[in-house]
């Protein structure tokens, strides 16, 4: 059964046509990425998706049901967003940044045994939980965003951008860290991203968005040798 | 008729005091909370020098516009550059400020007992005449280079600079002429009441001022106007109502703000009926 | 394939090398060199999260560089004012259209004149005849750049109430209106759909050929950068990854790389 | 001199009890909530006719006092919350300029100043003693045990305001959307009940404040506008800061009685504007700026 | 736009339609009084107080046949309001006399219109410049029913001087606050004639709400007494901090020390040896009868004020009868020969010479320990 399902997705700023259309399903324990190049229209589709930005029409359907109307419910429905730009709390510590990532889950034991888990997986917080946020490296934030994201324990896990501004090093331990998510948590991933290569090389499938529209979709390995990506980030080749 | 009179000559001193609030929160987007002391020194310094040296009206007219306006620079020099709620804090600061200078200096201002025995040089007519041109003044800035800059400053400082506008000098500007104008307004209250006490310049007055921008609309002098016409006469029309009035003036103030965000004339100017005619007649021709 | 841009001289009109700017301890240009002759019209491209509107926002004195120059007609600039450095002679428009809401089409435009026009205060307060023939010219040359970008006619309406790709055009005409020796246009081409991005093309060659101006901008539609730019520079992690002719550059493995990303 | 401080400080903590129901307000919506005044005498009010109708004859003492101040915040945090919903709720959702916040606010304060007028105003009223009022000596200072417990209060208050700010979920969520509303929709959080929560704090602690007033100085509709002293603290304490607008509070209280005992309390005002206008110049961020900067 | 202009225009005719037109055999008498701003507490007293003697009257079958008809305005406070409310009273409510604010600064800045339209103004605001002019002529509309506040400081720093003893004085005074401030100069002025000194002046603003730095000083600078010429709420600011900082000079004070003070203070310890000068005392026989008809009506006590409202209203009156005629210039002309009239304040001379009441004694209090003793009337020497 497909997970995530959205139907013909138009959304507008104003006058401006932001997404004009779009359809793709993600099916459960999958990792699907959205690929396409800067102002292609990927964050808005991410935010729709979470509520913050309102669709002119069309719909999104979660494990067959629709989505809360308001945006601060949809996390309860089990999709959880890390958005652009990572936004965890800079003046927080980093435990109460996972504290915040857990706002929804009222049992404090089972809050404070996720977070355990979290500073499991990722050691690099579990040795400065009281540090604040703001003071840690892009990595280190990109990591703590996704720690944050997980701590509601939902089935999907929206991705936006997770390797913007990293250096290669890291993106390379942020894709490591994704593909971890799915095979040993479990989790649906939807993943937008510019770095179409290795999305590409990570994901299920994916679609490649291109002015607000899906343009391509496909397995992940074969769109990764088409020369239509190519494209989609540089122009025509012949114009 | 005396009665009528009286609420329209003072109406109209607010209506000049209420310019320099629009100029200063409508054109340049600062919150002048202390718009009213500016009126303390034009009135008081104007005052002053006819009980002592009984210089002739139109001198101390003068004397006391620029003395508000040396005031305004003395307050906006060093404060223009920093962000809204500063300037509302400093301002808010002059505003008291004065009016404690005005107290402690009893042997020259009369302290709180007030000043008296100012001769009475305003009348309607004069009210009259000075609305008018007062506006006529105001308007013409805010038709000028000056106006548009301040606009284009208050809607985004960065863009306006990115044209190449000097947006701290084009605040302080706007700032002084508004001085002067509240400073003028000062001087004609204080020879129309021939009485003058620092008790009614406090911050109330200016946040009344701030209400009446708002209520006219956010940019719109017109509004302005109409707006301190439609506000300084309602608790009069309302005075039957006596001890109610006050609450009906306010909620009057919050269904506007509540479901005419943009106040009751938003940023539409009579100017424009003018200028559309003439735009239909220059197609014409 | 470009023949009908005029072609460039060889000196530097604008010159940036060496930029740098941290936030925070994140360097978002770390020491970034482009130049633009006379004339010439440069593109600078680069994955999200680059440094190109910072870039932008440095050569236009909105931040202070860290350290390198900012020379236009081999005067210094950097570390000036924002409005000095923008009557030294660049313009700029925004990525997310910043016009003024509160004035009228044609007062928009005029804004970009009004610190140059030749009357003071006095002046403007009792509407004396300079004053009125100084902005009567205003609203005249205002009439004509608007004319030229197509707002003819246009001239009082909201800003705020134009569709969107007039308030793109509307945005270019107040940046012209401050004559500019270089225009810089930061992903002028967003939100317009395709048959706008070609008559937005047009419309840059058109005002190129007329005021030959020197143009740099920034875009991630690359219709638009192939068409217009003479030389690219592209920007990765705040550095100048390469530069050069546009056909060259994006055959650049390394730029296909920063853009599409590696492979394992 | 030690007395000085003492006075000082003591006269900061009024200040810094409104200040930081005033900052809290700022802290979410962004803007200088004038409206905290009317909050401040309706509470002090409400607090008066809960004694007379309620508490009279049943309690006494400290119980009264506790009965009172509870009473108060409570109301305090109604009124607040009814504020909120007549004032800002529409403004929010039309996604007005902060500007029109502020507007809207002081005609509140107005307006609530103007009820109590209209059903209370021809005679004074004061709230009963509650407490002894020896004095107490200590290090060649002597104060009030209603001194005491106002500095006693005012902390308790301000420590239960830092525990819930800090220490519970809705202390979290209240961070959490006075960063980024977007970002707290995300982890959950409805933006509008935390607004409300938070109105509803700054409302108790209004209403605290109202109760320390009208114990201490008497009852009169105008008792509210001392809230400009809480505004000019929380602006030198720095915008919206919690521990700014305590710390600015206090050092205002400080520098009014250091400025009485220098130049002379006519000067005062006068003087406490120049300082302002000093510090603000060296320093625009305010005192907990540093704080601000440092999360860019 | 539609909506606007019709709004506007809907405004404009309000004020029309609400034409205050006096019926006949009625006679209007304004009053206007700080309904709404800082002392309201003030005005409403006085709006009471005269509703109650209007009630009496008009109970018993009106004045001489006449219905009273009291139009009470507002003027927040603010005098610009109570030039607007003024005006209206007169032009459009057809008010022959005005009953006027305890607030001298108003009844300053509505002196040139009421002598301008010869309306007669009888108040109790206490600044003698409100009923006589610079050049020594009365103001030739304003009255005032109760001593100026160079009499009045006079009767208390001749009191405190004479029959006190003290010498050494110490003032803390609110300088934003006009009444305090006119309470002052002649204080100091008959303090420094008599051989006294004023040792400490401290002062402070109608926001401050902590006197403790000024009493602190005041403490140290060896004075008898400490005179105190404000408003009630700072008199229980003043004396509870003063307990506080250990302060235990006497104090003298002007009326605003009557009930409620020491109640709202609530600390008798702090309420010592303290003495005042009111305009009434509640022993005398007249007052009771108004005290007992302002119990009824408003289910509270009234404060002096309102004493003062009831007076205002029997003064005017009796002017008609004397002036001949319900007229402006006929009670003007009535208010000049007012002699020996019976208030509840006491016995009312005015003078035509100054508008002012002519030796009009006032009643000395004492509080001790909470607890308010009646001293007795006292006028000093020089004002027989």
């Amino acid at each position: 059964m497909s997970y995530l399902t959205v139907q013909d997705l138009h959304v507008s700023y104003g006058p401006v046509q932001a997404l004009r259309g779009v359809n793709l399903h993600v099916e459960e324990g999958a990792i699907v990425s959205i690929i396409g190049a800067n102002g292609a229209g990927k964050t808005t589709l991410l935010n729709t998706l979470s509520g913050i930005v309102k669709a002119r029409s069309g719909s999104v359907l979660l494990r067959g049901k629709p989505l809360p109307e308001r945006a601060c419910n949809i996390i309860r429905a089990g999709m959880a967003h890390v958005p652009e730009g990572r936004k965890i709390f800079p003046g927080f510590t980093i435990e109460e940044n996972l504290m915040a990532g857990a706002y929804i889950v009222d049992d404090k034991q089972l809050v404070e045994q996720r977070r355990n888990a979290m500073y499991a997986r990722f050691p690099i917080l579990a040795e400065r939980t009281l540090q604040q946020a703001g003071t840690l490296s892009g990595g280190e934030q990109q990591m703590l965003a996704i720690a944050r994201g997980l701590m509601s324990d939902p089935g999907l896990l929206l991705l936006d951008e997770p390797s913007l501004g990293l250096a290669p090093l890291v993106v390379k331990a942020v894709f490591e860290l994704i593909r971890e998510i799915r095979d040993k948590g479990g989790k649906t991933i939807l993943l937008v991203e510019q770095n179409a290569k290795k999305a590409l090389a990570l994901c299920d499938y994916a679609y490649v968005l291109e002015n607000g529209a899906i343009v391509l979709e496909g397995k992940g390995e074969d769109l990764l040798s088409n020369p239509a990506i190519r494209k989609a980030y540089l122009g025509a080749e012949d114009s | 008729m005396d009665y009528i009179y009286s609420i329209l000559t003072l109406t109209g001193i607010t209506m000049i005091g209420v310019m320099g609030t629009y100029m200063v929160t409508g054109l340049t987007g600062q919150f002048s909370f202390g718009q009213a002391a500016f009126m303390a020194v034009g009135g008081y310094v104007s005052a002053m020098l006819t009980l002592r040296f009984n210089l002739p009206f139109p001198v101390v007219v003068l004397a006391g516009s620029v003395a508000a306006t040396l005031t305004g620079l003395l307050v906006g020099m060093p404060t223009i550059r920093l962000r809204r709620d500063y300037i509302s804090l400093v301002t808010f600061g002059f505003g008291e400020a004065i009016i404690s200078v005005l107290n402690n200096s009893a042997q020259l201002t009369g302290g709180a007992e007030g000043l008296v025995g100012i001769p009475k040089r305003v009348d309607l007519p004069l009210v009259a005449v000075s609305v008018v041109c007062c506006l006529f003044l105001v308007a013409c800035y805010k038709n000028s280079k000056f106006g548009r800059q301040s606009l284009a400053l208050r809607t985004d400082e960065l863009a306006a600079r990115s044209m190449g506008i000097d947006v701290n000098r084009m605040k302080l500007v706007t700032f002084l002429f508004a001085s002067a104008i509240t400073g003028y307004a000062g001087v004609l209250y204080a020879f129309y009441s021939q009485y003058l006490e620092p008790g009614y310049y406090n911050w109330t007055v200016s946040a009344e001022w701030l209400i009446i921008v708002f209520v006219g609309g956010i940019n719109s002098l017109t509004g302005a106007m109409v707006s301190a016409v439609i506000l300084t006469g309602l608790p009069e029309l309302l005075r039957f109502a006596s001890a109610w009035r006050i609450l009906i003036y306010c909620i009057i103030v919050l269904l506007i703000i509540n479901y005419r965000p943009n106040g009751i004339f938003g940023d539409w100017e009579i100017s424009r009926l003018w200028k559309r005619r003439k735009a239909v007649q220059g197609g014409r021709a | 394939m470009n023949s009908s841009i005029a072609t460039p001289s060889t000196c530097g009109l604008l010159e940036v090398s060496g930029l740098s700017k941290s936030f925070g301890g994140v360097k978002a240009v770390d020491g970034f060199s482009f130049d633009a002759k006379p004339g010439e019209i440069v593109g600078i491209i680069g994955p999200n999260g680059a440094g190109k509107t910072t870039v932008f926002n440095l050569v236009t004195g909105v931040y202070t560089p860290d350290s390198g120059s900012v020379r236009l007609d081999g005067v210094e600039l950097s570390g000036w004012r924002q409005d000095v450095i923008a009557r030294e002679g660049i313009g700029r428009t925004f990525q997310n259209i910043r016009l003024f809401k509160g004035l009228s089409v044609l007062e928009n435009v005029m804004t970009a004149s009004d610190p140059y026009a030749p009357y003071n205060f006095l002046s403007a307060i009792l509407s004396m005849p300079a004053k009125r023939a100084a902005d009567r010219q205003a609203t005249g040359q205002a009439r004509e750049y608007l004319d030229l970008v197509g707002l003819g006619g246009m001239e009082e309406a909201r800003p705020e109430s134009l569709p969107y790709g007039l308030q793109r055009k509307l945005e270019l005409a107040r940046a012209l209106a401050i004559r500019p020796k270089v225009i810089l246009l930061d992903e002028p081409a967003a939100g317009l759909n395709p048959s706008e991005v070609r008559e937005f093309i047009d419309l840059v060659r058109r005002l190129h050929e007329r005021f030959n101006f020197t143009i740099v901008f920034i875009e991630h539609r690359m219709e638009v950068v192939m068409n217009l730019s003479h030389k690219l520079f592209v920007l990765s992690f705040g550095k100048l990854l390469a530069s050069g002719e546009p056909e060259v550059v994006r055959r650049n493995p390394a730029v296909i790389e920063a853009y599409i990303g590696d492979e394992e | 001199m030690l007395q000085n401080i003492f006075f000082g400080l003591s006269l900061g903590a009024v200040y810094s009890l409104i200040a930081v129901g005033f900052a809290l307000v700022f802290n979410i919506l962004k803007f200088s909530n004038f409206s905290h005044g009317g909050v401040m005498s309706f509470t002090a009010y409400a607090g008066y006719l809960a004694y007379i109708w309620i508490f009279d004859g049943k309690v006494t003492g400290v119980a009264m006092f506790v009965a009172v101040v509870l009473t108060a915040a409570v109301v305090g945090s109604l009124t607040a919350v009814g504020i909120e919903r007549v004032g800002f709720r529409r403004l929010r959702s039309n996604q007005a300029p902060v500007i029109y916040y502020f507007i809207s606010s002081i005609t509140l304060g107005i307006l609530l100043e103007n009820i109590i007028t209209i059903f209370a105003s021809s005679n004074f009223y004061s709230y009963p003693v509650f407490f002894s009022s020896k004095n107490v000596d200590l290090l060649g200072t002597s104060f009030s045990v209603a001194d005491f417990v106002t500095l006693l209060f005012s902390t308790a208050a301000l420590g239960a305001l830092l525990f819930v700010l800090y220490r519970t979920k809705l202390g979290l969520a209240v961070r959490t959307v006075s960063f980024d509303v977007n970002t707290a929709t995300l982890m959950g959080i409805d933006p509008n009940r935390v607004v409300m929560a938070t109105f509803a704090l700054s409302g108790a602690l209004g209403g605290i404040s109202g109760v320390f007033l009208g114990m201490n100085y008497s009852l009169y509709p105008q008792l509210g506008q001392l809230v400009v002293k809480g505004f000019i603290a929380s602006v030198i304490g720095g915008l919206g800061s919690i521990t700014g607008a305590v710390i600015g509070a206090l050092l205002l209280g400080i520098i009014e009685v250091g400025l009485i005992g220098l130049v002379g309390s006519g000067w005062m005002p006068a003087c406490v504007f120049v300082i302002m206008l000093v510090f603000l110049l060296v320093r625009p961020r305010g005192i907990a700026g540093v704080i601000v900067q440092e999360k860019a | 736009m539609r909506n606007q202009r019709f709004l506007a225009k809907t405004l404009l005719v309000i004020p029309l339609i609400w034409s205050g037109i006096a019926m006949a055999g009625e006679i209007v008498l304004g009053n206007l009084q700080d309904l709404s701003g800082p002392t309201s507490v003030l005005g409403n007293a006085v709006t009471r107080g005269a509703e109650v003697a209007v009630e009496k009257i008009n109970a018993a079958g009106g004045f001489k046949g006449d219905k009273i008809k009291l139009i009470t305005a507002d003027t927040k406070g603010n005098v610009q309001e109570a030039i607007k409310a003024f005006t209206r009273l007169v032009d459009h409510e057809k008010a022959i006399a005005v009953l006027g604010p305890p607030v001298s600064n108003i009844g300053l800045a509505i002196a040139p219109i009421a002598n301008e339209k010869k309306i007669p103004v009888v108040g109790s605001f206490i600044d003698p410049r409100v009923t006589v002019q610079e050049n020594g002529e009365p103001q030739p509309s304003m009255f005032l029913i109760q001593p100026t506040s160079v009499q009045y400081a006079e009767i208390i720093a001749s009191y405190a001087n004479e029959k006190l003893g003290y010498k050494k004085f110490a003032v803390l005074y609110d300088q934003s606050n006009a009444f305090a401030v006119s309470m002052l100069k002649p204080f100091k002025a008959y303090i420094e004639k008599r051989g006294g000194s004023v040792v400490a002046e401290e002062t402070y603003t109608k926001s401050d709400k902590d006197y403790r730095a000024q009493l602190n000083k005041i403490k140290g600078a060896g004075a008898d007494v400490l005179y105190i010429p404000n408003y009630t709420q700072d008199l229980v600011i003043t004396v509870k901090q003063a307990k506080q900082i250990g302060l235990n000079l006497p104090m003298v004070s002007g009326l605003d020390a009557a009930p409620p003070f020491a109640s709202l203070v609530g600390d008798p310890e702090a309420t010592n040896n303290i003495y005042f000068a009111n305009n009434f005392s509640d022993k005398e026989p007249q007052l009771a009868e108004v005290r007992n008809a302002y119990k009824a009506k408003f289910n509270e006590d009234p404060i002096n004020k309102a004493y003062l409202g009831y007076d205002k209203v029997t003064v005017i009156l009796k002017a008609i009868e004397l002036g001949g005629g319900a007229s402006g210039p006929q009670i003007i002309n009535g208010l000049s020969q007012v002699k020996d009239v019976q208030g509840t304040t006491g016995i009312l001379t005015l003078s035509p010479k100054t508008h002012q009441p002519v030796g009009l004694s006032m009643v000395m209090y004492k509080i001790d320990n909470g607890k308010y003793q009646e001293i007795g009337r006292y006028v000093p020497e020089s004002h027989k």
